[in-house]
């Protein structure tokens, strides 16, 4: 779908001057914490005047559950399956991200096949989240209960997957560092590539619901509008960058895992606004449907986990590390100092949810109180990486 | 990008008085590191900005790290006259470090697609009201990054725009993430614990006089 | 109304296939009140993913009258504390119930809302909703499947079809004595005050050393 | 385009998914749980269970109550208190026997890390989920006597991995077999 369908003007721009009945006085909001469309239990503090947001400030903490503090008492193992529990649409992405801060941190290497799978597994993710993301987007917009019911039909079938490899719909906890912890159970592989080739006919459904909408065009198009400057400055990854047109993707940069190895384009907005966000999305999955495919003609056998690596009393060397994905949200990054015993000294996770929220006030300034949620759905959070 | 030494004479030639050091990284990860001075630390960090060759203008990753008072017990070979004769003898000697808080930056560039080069800020000490320059004003990125570290850590940041707790409600007073904070007390019900869990849960025990004596039901 | 003696389960199907249906007002009304719960659109974390999931086209909470989510307490019957409560959240969590109208019902969903789950060590992390309010059914589970949750909402359903409207032993809404609303805990300077509402949570002491 | 063309063309997938879900078989998901159930898989997983042998669900328990995954538990939720004597095991030899193994289901996060450091293959994971309770503190514990489930149990639930597990056991038994063989003439 092109882009070209943009709507001439912008549908609900406030002018700055507005008269109201207000007349400048302000209105304080407590949005949220329990709130139909915050994705959680977020709060926003909002000043209104009338119904244009005059300034906006997030509150965080409601979901803090001491991810971190945990982190520094247990083991290098037990944590991996906290780590399903941040992003917990995501737990593959989360354990590919943490597998790999404890590689760099201890210097192991990962078999081919493991890596492969990550790949896979993460791709699929990434078609997990996605695909949630635009039926709760689209729930917020008023788009009451369908695509999102569309959405999660698609859901459960990846869901299913992941089940039938790792033993859990959602908290995978599937990897390990050095590799993967079991192998494919038999017949997975023709499974997955049914759910694969039957997605692209989702997405042809989903984008004739939405895409020539006219209700959705009107919500987002100039809505939310993020230069280019200020999402590097204030550090936004993921699509969120991307719609606003710079050429950022971690999967091209740094090249972890064997994602050069595979052929495919990093789709780029040029307007930075709620609609190039969205489509973004559906960009991406098609790609990521690309990705797929490769991973999967060209997995090769072997064995899945680095026979030197012990993984229960780990301990590996003093030192520390830093090392980020490309999680479907944004950057997630692990940074881990080890002081040689067998928990880390100091364990952190980078949220890309989080540092995405920073430019959340800026992008909401000036507009109407209901297209706060349709921003906040573009950016795509998950309480449980905000908080930790 | 360049290494680390090449960067940091760069700086110090183009920033008089800039006091840096290179903070080694001993693991395989190859990550070292360098620590700014405060008085400073955001002329170097707009300099790391904004220099053609670094273009560090993203500001990937904030954090803050709690380094407890640290005892290194080293054993070192001394020349001691003993009896009228030379020797040399290991002696242990203790050598005390003293804590700080630490706020760790990670910095990429999305312009050369380049990095990590990780900087380092430290506290002098450990005590309440730590401070240390804000380098928000440079990266927006830091700013709620930076208020985690202040709310958790309980590092204040000059030129921070907007100072608060973040994560814990305004009323709270402790940093949870410091090694020496002490939960509260709320093992009323732990049917499953350990180690020091187990010390904690005991408290709630029901005291048992016949095999344990008063004496130690009162101590507890 | 006297709470007259049970109908008899033979006469009734006797009646029943001469198609005379014999119910009681407690029967009927219980019958319609456990047939169209509203909970309340609430989701903390995880829980509440697996929850949406239940509500969605593969599990269908519909079929159980269960699925219209209010977003307002004010309309809604039960309470699916789905995900760990913080202390930050608490107090929020104890409002929300205290705005219910009776009767009203909680499933505790999953570790974390039960106990405080693999969070419990946490700091800011609450060790269970029932520290505060009274929980009807709990979950195990991290998360619990879609089909966990459906197991327990037909367990609450047949909490209510248990309940009686008169006599001694009536539904705890019916009872003017028992409250239906209980104290928010404050911010406290290190910990919610206080810690646990004494009058709902009773841990059973352990005997150990 | 006609203003409104764009809603149509959604209301039109909307219909189709409608009128669709009463002929193919993909667009009809809804499982009629509780009269029909999904399959789950081989590799599902919910809460820890003891494996024993034999008949005795006493005497065939394979723990040795060595506490490998009570340290290493995530989420401490395992409690296990050593026997003070031996007692034979299934295949005779005289062994610690766990006095108390405790498991808090209503804190476990189902990571099946306990299945991975276990040495002695004692313990897997079960895929009963309908453990809905009224009560929380002791409906929720699992005792010993809850937490013992039969091998054949075991095979019911996991086929392949427990026939793995069994020749696995086989094998180190075989291994071990000729060296009690010379054992009694020492002693003797």
């Amino acid at each position: 779908m092109s882009l070209s369908t943009r709507a001439q003007h912008s549908a609900v721009e406030a002018p700055p001057g507005m008269p109201s009945r207000l007349d400048g006085e302000l209105l304080e909001v407590s949005m949220g914490p329990q709130h139909p469309s915050t994705h959680g239990v977020f709060r926003m503090n909002v000043a209104l005047e009338g119904e244009v947001v005059r300034r906006l400030k997030p509150v965080f903490g409601y979901l803090h559950r001491n991810h971190e503090k945990i982190g520094e008492n247990t083991s290098y193992l037990g944590s991996m399956p906290y780590t399903d529990r941040l992003d917990y649409i995501c737990s593959m992405s989360n354990n590919w991200g943490y597998a790999l801060s404890v590689e760099k941190l201890a210097g192991i290497e990962v078999p081919e096949r493991a890596e492969y799978l990550r790949v896979i597994l993460a791709e699929l993710t990434r078609l997990v989240n996605h695909a949630s993301l635009l039926g709760f987007l689209l729930s917020d917009m008023g788009a009451w209960g369908t695509p999102l019911m569309y959405a999660f039909r698609e859901r459960e079938n990846i869901l299913d997957l992941f089940e039938s490899l790792s033993g859990s719909r959602m908290m995978c906890d599937y990897m390990r560092f050095g590799g993967c912890r079991c192998d494919l159970p038999p017949g997975w592989m023709e499974r997955a590539r049914k759910v694969v080739d039957g997605f692209p006919h989702f997405l042809d459904e989903f984008e004739q619901l939405i895409t020539g909408n006219e209700i959705l065009i009107a919500r987002t198009q100039e809505v939310g509008k993020l230069s280019a400057e200020l999402a590097i400055s204030a550090g936004i990854t993921g699509p969120g960058l991307r719609a606003s047109g710079v050429n950022y993707d971690l999967r091209k940069v740094d090249g972890y895992g064997f994602y050069p190895r595979f052929k495919f384009r990093v789709p780029l907005g040029e307007h930075g606004d709620c609609y190039d966000r969205l489509m973004m999305r559906v960009l991406e999955l098609r790609e990521t449907l690309g990705i797929l495919r490769q991973a999967m003609d060209d997995l090769p056998a072997g064995p899945i986990m680095n026979p030197k690596v012990k993984i229960r009393a780990f301990k590996p060397p003093v030192g520390e590390a830093y090392g980020r994905i490309e999680a479907p949200k944004g950057e997630l990054g692990f940074y881990l100092i080890s002081d040689g015993s067998g928990n880390p000294y100091r364990y952190r996770v980078r949220p890309p949810s989080l540092i995405n929220l920073t430019v959340l006030e800026d992008m909401c300034l000036g507009h109407t109180v209901a297209d706060v949620m349709v921003i906040l759905g573009s950016i795509d959070i998950v309480m449980g990486e905000v908080d930790r | 990008m360049e290494a680390l030494d090449e960067i940091k004479v760069r700086i110090e030639a183009a920033i008089p008085g800039a006091r840096l050091e290179i903070i080694p990284n001993p693991g395989p990860a190859n990550q070292s590191s360098l620590l700014l001075d405060h008085a400073h630390a955001s002329t170097v960090a707009r300099f790391l900005r904004d220099d053609p060759a670094l273009r560090l203008d993203y500001c990937s990753n904030v954090t803050g790290v709690d380094w407890l008072e640290r005892t290194v017990k080293k054993k070192v070979k001394v020349k001691k006259v003993v009896e009228g004769e030379e020797k040399e003898l290991e002696e242990t000697r203790e050598e005390i470090f003293s804590g700080y808080l630490e706020a760790v930056y990670h910095l990429y560039s999305m312009a050369h697609k380049h990095g990590p080069l990780v900087v380092r800020l430290r506290t002098r000490d450990r005590a309440e009201g730590a401070h240390l320059p804000s380098l928000t004003p440079v990266w927006r990125s830091a700013e709620f990054q930076e208020r985690e570290i202040y709310d958790l850590y309980g590092i204040h940041f000059d030129g921070h725009p907007d100072l608060r707790r973040i994560l814990m409600w305004d009323e709270f007073t402790d940093h949870p993430m410091r090694k020496d904070y002490r939960e509260p007390d709320d093992y009323e019900y732990e049917p499953t614990p350990h180690d020091d869990v187990l010390e904690k849960a005991k408290q709630h025990y029901v005291p048992r006089p016949a095999q344990d004596g008063t004496a130690n039901i009162a101590a507890q | 109304m006297a709470s007259a003696p049970p109908i008899d389960e033979g006469l009734r199907s006797e009646l029943q296939k001469q198609g005379i249906w014999v119910t009681s007002m407690q029967e009927l009304y219980n019958w319609g009140r456990r047939n169209s719960i509203w909970p309340l659109q609430f989701g903390l974390a995880c829980c509440a993913i697996e929850m949406i999931a239940t509500a969605a086209s593969r599990y269908d909470l519909a079929r159980f009258g269960g699925e219209v989510f209010r977003p307002s307490p004010r309309q809604a019957d039960l309470m699916i504390v789905a995900g760990t409560v913080t202390k930050k959240m608490a107090p929020q969590i104890v409002r929300l119930y205290n705005q219910m109208p009776d009767p009203k019902y909680v499933i505790s969903m999953g570790a974390c809302a039960i106990s405080g789950g693999p969070f419990k060590q946490g700091y800011n992390v609450l060790k269970g909703i029932d520290r505060y309010i009274p929980v009807d059914v709990y979950i195990p589970g991290c998360p619990p499947r879609p089909e966990a949750l459906l197991h327990a909402f037909m367990e609450l359903q047949r909490k209510i079809d248990g309940q009686k409207l008169t006599g001694t032993g009536k539904a705890a809404f019916l009872d003017k004595t028992v409250p239906s609303e209980f104290p928010v805990p404050a911010f406290g300077a290190h910990d919610l005050e206080p810690p646990a509402n004494a009058d709902v949570f009773h841990p059973p002491k352990i005997e150990r050393h | 385009m006609m203003i409104g063309a764009g809603i149509l063309k959604g209301m039109a997938v909307t219909g189709r998914n409608f009128i669709g879900s009463y002929f193919e078989k993909d667009r009809l998901t809804t499982v009629q749980y509780p009269e029909e159930r999904d399959v789950l898989p081989e590799n599902s997983r919910n809460f820890p269970f003891l494996v024993y042998d034999t008949n005795d669900p006493e005497a065939g328990l394979r723990c040795v109550a060595c506490k490998i995954c009570e340290k290493e538990c995530p989420p401490q939720c395992i409690y296990i208190e050593k026997s003070a004597d031996k007692k034979p095991d299934y295949m005779g030899k005289p062994q610690f026997y766990p006095a108390t193994f405790d498991i808090d289901i209503s804190v476990c996060m189902s990571c099946q890390i306990c299945v991975e450091v276990c040495p002695f293959e004692a313990i897997k994971m079960d895929k009963v989920y309908e453990l809905s309770r009224r009560e929380r503190f002791d409906a929720l514990l699992m005792r010993r006597t809850d937490l013992a489930k039969s091998n054949s149990y075991y095979h019911s639930i996991h086929p392949l991995e427990a026939e793995q597990v069994d020749a696995t056991l086989a094998a180190a038994a075989a291994k071990k077999k000729p060296a009690p063989t010379p054992a009694p003439p020492a002693s003797g």
